[in-house]
């Protein structure tokens, strides 16, 4: 029988040690919390699986509640549930100001374009432009070695199938990745566009078809059928100018390589 | 109400299964799945813990205050980890001995206080309960898989019982630790394949996501298909 | 004694490494290493963690459970006392070190649900070790996870611009990666034996 | 300040009831563990020294090699039991050696070893124990298994401290020495 009570004896006092510990503990090193943290921690379901990329809820509602991240769905476990509450809670859903966000003119993934040769040095696109201009046949392309992903701290860009992608609900549009992209690739463009280019290849029409599937052949169809002027061909590439172009999609219906996309 | 119940148990085997949807309480998956008895036994044991773990904690999810949260809770789970660590030990002792560390370590396995603080301290007692006997279901069905696949193929034999054809076609790679990974992988994949829930296109994948206005939901047809 | 240590270190380092070899805190180390400060920064924690809870396991273990023969009592007290000295150290390091709790403690409360942290505390006395053997194992323990996380780490950041087929996008791919390099860790069995030899 | 206290109380309560649990069910269970272990380890004796009849076990002291985690000591003196734990390849190797009054080993076992199975496992089948069957302390003609190299180097080594820990019990006052 005493076996038992020095059992209990013993659980319960290392238990009251460590109560009394984290409590005093609180007391002494109270440090102010802001509540929005406290409120979007609350809805996030506390298992700290480092799904969302962060470390663990604590980490991903901080980003929340410092504007870090506005995506609420990151959270793998807590699902389209937890997503709406977290959404609510931080009043994201309301429309905001016109938003500036990241844009990659080329689409060279693996479909589309090839390497012209198997490229083993620093995976950094800066590095790979000094040897021959990068690996990839065409030499204006995104080579995909994520200078831009790793100087983007939204974690807005990864690199998938060959090539950097831009998430817009994660991009604040700051710039960060158009500086550090070798071949000036990204450009910083309102969010609400309709029409874009996805090509920043400026070689002869017979050189690009050759690179990459979708590639811009300079043949001046969309210059010919657009009415409003919004966009030129120059230096075999085409270039829109947001401010005349009325989104209506002709040059997208016309270009022979598909390679002006619009939003529909 | 009574389909509610019965989603609640049913979500943990398929859709949010722990160990391959949530991809919670890996370390046990990839060790113990070396034979079927063992990834049984473990499968069970952790839902006799989950369940029991689960009841307890949503009683008591309002007296006990946020500042000692966590301790709580694990002490609760320890308690009936000991519980069922001592009951194998004295009535099924080989089982005891095949599964060695890796019972103690339920105590920590992410499943247990993920669920406990993902479910367990919103909800009722009822319904953790039924959460918690849905998701063990999940865990032994997934630890089941993963050892069948390893027994069979690493060790020719199921649940120890050799398969005579396969004598001398066993790969002994998949019972060491690298055929853990390799399987939990490969299933993995399987089950992304099957739920369709494999990472399609989304739009952090296409190309011209930048620009797509449809970003979250899926983009059908749009300019990475085009 | 030192060649004693030495092979502690090593052994729990390369040859039984907790992550490859032991299958203990594989959670954080698939969610956590997809950048590589973010695992350099989660494993800095886990060594720092378990060297404080062997520290504070070891003796309870030894002084207080062993002499009331309570050996059963071991696994919730361990648990109970690591949860409160994440908590504790969470808050200390909150209060006084804001920087390192800005880049380190953000992954403290991931650390109380990591299996390798009661792995540790529970093999050490398995093993029988004494109280700087188990020391010096924790510490080995955590090099070992530092390692992994930081080489797995790396191996992430190439898959990023792989090709990889669509059903093994995501986390499938990187646990085929992880079973190659828990095949390469295979290669360092026989270093330590005739190391020491 | 109200928290606080509650939080407090509110731990130790669970630690308390917890801790009554436990105990209550450990006393429950206590014996039939006892009982368990011992007739395990009384099973594993019998397989490995089959003449002998019944078993006691001996404290182990300190001067006795490292890896002697267990000693039983044959009632009517036919011999010892010694369990030894090692550093298999994968991780410790435990093995009950029988050695008998006259030095030769009666038998070898492995009791638990997560040795990889088609390669470490085939020391814990009988041909390869079989061979250590009556052979001395020299230990000679005992060939390593090709590819098991560190486990069968284990075992070998094993069965050594084994005699190593016969010669020392043998030496202690209370034992009749060899003939």
């Amino acid at each position: 029988m005493d076996k038992l009570i020095i059992a209990i004896v013993i659980l319960t006092a290392i238990g009251l040690l460590c109560a009394v510990l984290l409590v005093i503990a609180g007391k002494v090193m109270a440090v102010p919390v802001d509540e929005t943290f406290e409120k979007v921690r609350a809805c996030l379901p506390g298992a700290n699986c480092g799904a969302c990329g962060f470390a663990g809820c604590d980490g991903y509602a901080d980003a929340l509640s410092k504007g870090k991240t506005k995506d609420c769905a990151l959270c793998v476990p807590g699902a389209s549930k937890v997503a709406g509450e977290v959404a609510e809670v931080m009043g994201l859903e309301a429309g905001n100001v016109e938003k500036k966000v990241a844009f990659i003119t080329c689409r060279g993934t693996c479909e589309n374009t090839s390497d012209k040769f198997v490229y083993d040095g620093i995976s950094s696109c800066s590095a790979a432009e000094l040897f021959y201009a990068g690996p990839g046949q065409c030499t204006f392309g995104c080579m995909g070695f994520g200078d831009c992903a790793a100087v983007c701290d939204q974690g807005a860009i990864c690199i998938e199938n060959g090539m950097a992608h831009i998430n817009p609900a994660l991009c604040i549009g700051c710039g960060k990745c158009a500086k550090a992209c070798p071949n000036k690739l990204i450009d910083i463009i309102p969010a609400n566009v309709p029409v874009y280019v996805t090509c920043g290849n400026r070689e002869k029409g017979a050189m690009t078809r050759k690179r990459c599937k979708v590639g811009c052949i300079g043949c001046k169809k969309c210059e010919k059928v657009c009415e409003s002027g919004a966009i030129t061909v120059d230096n075999n590439l085409a270039k829109i100018d947001y401010s005349k172009c009325t989104g209506c999609g002709k040059c997208a219906e016309n270009c022979p390589s598909g390679c002006i996309l619009v939003r529909k | 109400m009574e389909n509610k119940k019965l989603s609640i148990l049913l979500k943990g085997i398929i859709k949010e299964n722990p160990v391959l949807v949530l991809v919670l309480g890996t370390c046990p998956t990839l060790a113990v799945t070396t034979n079927m008895i063992s990834a049984f036994s473990m499968g069970i044991s952790a839902m006799i813990v989950l369940v029991c773990s689960n009841m307890a904690i949503s009683a008591l999810r309002k007296v006990i205050p946020d500042k000692v949260r966590i301790p709580c809770f694990i002490v609760i789970i320890a308690a009936f980890v000991t519980l069922v660590q001592m009951l194998l030990q004295a009535y099924l002792p080989n089982i005891y001995d095949m599964l060695g560390v890796y019972l103690a370590l339920i105590v920590v396995n992410c499943i247990i206080l993920g669920r406990a603080e993902m479910f367990a301290s919103k909800n009722g007692v009822i319904d953790s309960a039924l959460d918690g006997v849905g998701m063990g279901l999940g865990f032994t069905a997934a630890l089941m898989a993963m050892a069948l696949i390893r027994e069979v193929i690493g060790n020719g034999s199921i649940a120890g019982i050799a398969i005579p054809g396969l004598e001398n076609f066993k790969i002994s790679l998949l019972m060491m630790s690298p055929g853990g990974f390799l399987t939990f992988g490969i299933l993995m994949a399987i089950m992304a394949k099957v739920t369709g829930k494999e990472k399609k296109l989304d739009c952090g994948s296409c190309p011209a996501a930048s620009m797509c206005g449809k970003t979250g939901e899926e983009c059908k047809g749009g300019a990475a298909d085009v | 004694m030192f060649k004693q240590m030495v092979i502690i270190l090593m052994t729990s380092v390369l040859v039984n490494n907790y992550v490859l070899n032991k299958f203990l805190g594989i959670c954080p180390f698939l969610g956590v290493s997809k950048k590589l400060k973010q695992a350099a920064g989660m494993s800095v924690a886990v060594i720092f963690v378990q060297v404080m809870a062997t520290a504070a396991t070891w003796p309870i273990y030894t002084f207080l459970l062993v002499p009331n023969n309570l050996k059963y009592l071991e696994t919730i007290v361990f648990i109970l006392v690591i949860a409160a000295l994440v908590q504790f150290v969470e808050m200390a390091l909150k209060k006084f070190i804001p920087s390192l709790y800005k880049s380190l403690g953000v992954y403290l409360p991931l650390i109380t649900t990591n299996c390798a942290v009661l792995g540790v505390c529970l093999n050490n006395i398995s093993d029988g070790y004494g109280f700087a053997e188990s020391l010096v194992s924790a510490l080995g323990c955590g090099l070992g996870f530092m390692l992994a996380m930081v080489l797995f780490a790396g191996v992430r950041g190439r898959m990023e611009s792989s090709d990889v087929p669509k059903a093994f996008r995501g986390l499938p791919i990187t646990l085929i990666a992880a079973s190659i390099v828990s095949l390469s860790f295979y290669g360092f069995r026989g270093i330590i034996d005739n190391l020491f030899k | 300040m109200k928290t606080g206290i509650k939080s407090i109380v509110v731990l130790s309560i669970i630690c308390l009831v917890s801790s009554a649990l436990l105990g209550g069910v450990n006393i429950l269970t206590a014996p039939v563990i006892e009982k368990t272990t011992k007739e395990r380890s009384e099973a594993a004796c019998f397989e490995v020294m089959p003449e002998g009849q019944a078993f006691s076990e001996i404290p182990v002291d300190s001067n006795l090699p490292k890896g002697v985690s267990a000693i039983y000591k044959e009632k009517n003196g036919t011999g010892y039991v010694i369990k030894i734990t090692t550093k298999g390849y994968d991780s410790d190797l435990v093995i009950m050696c029988g050695i008998s009054r006259n030095g030769t080993v009666t038998g070898t076992k492995i009791l638990s070893s997560n040795e990889t199975p088609s390669i470490g496992g085939q020391c814990a089948k009988e041909s390869y124990s079989s061979q250590y069957k009556g052979k001395t302390e020299a230990l000679d003609g005992i060939d390593v298994i090709s590819g098991a190299t560190l486990t069968s180097k284990g075992y070998y080594g094993a069965v050594k401290t084994a005699f190593e820990a016969y010669k020392i019990l043998l030496k202690q006052p209370g034992e009749g020495g060899t003939k």
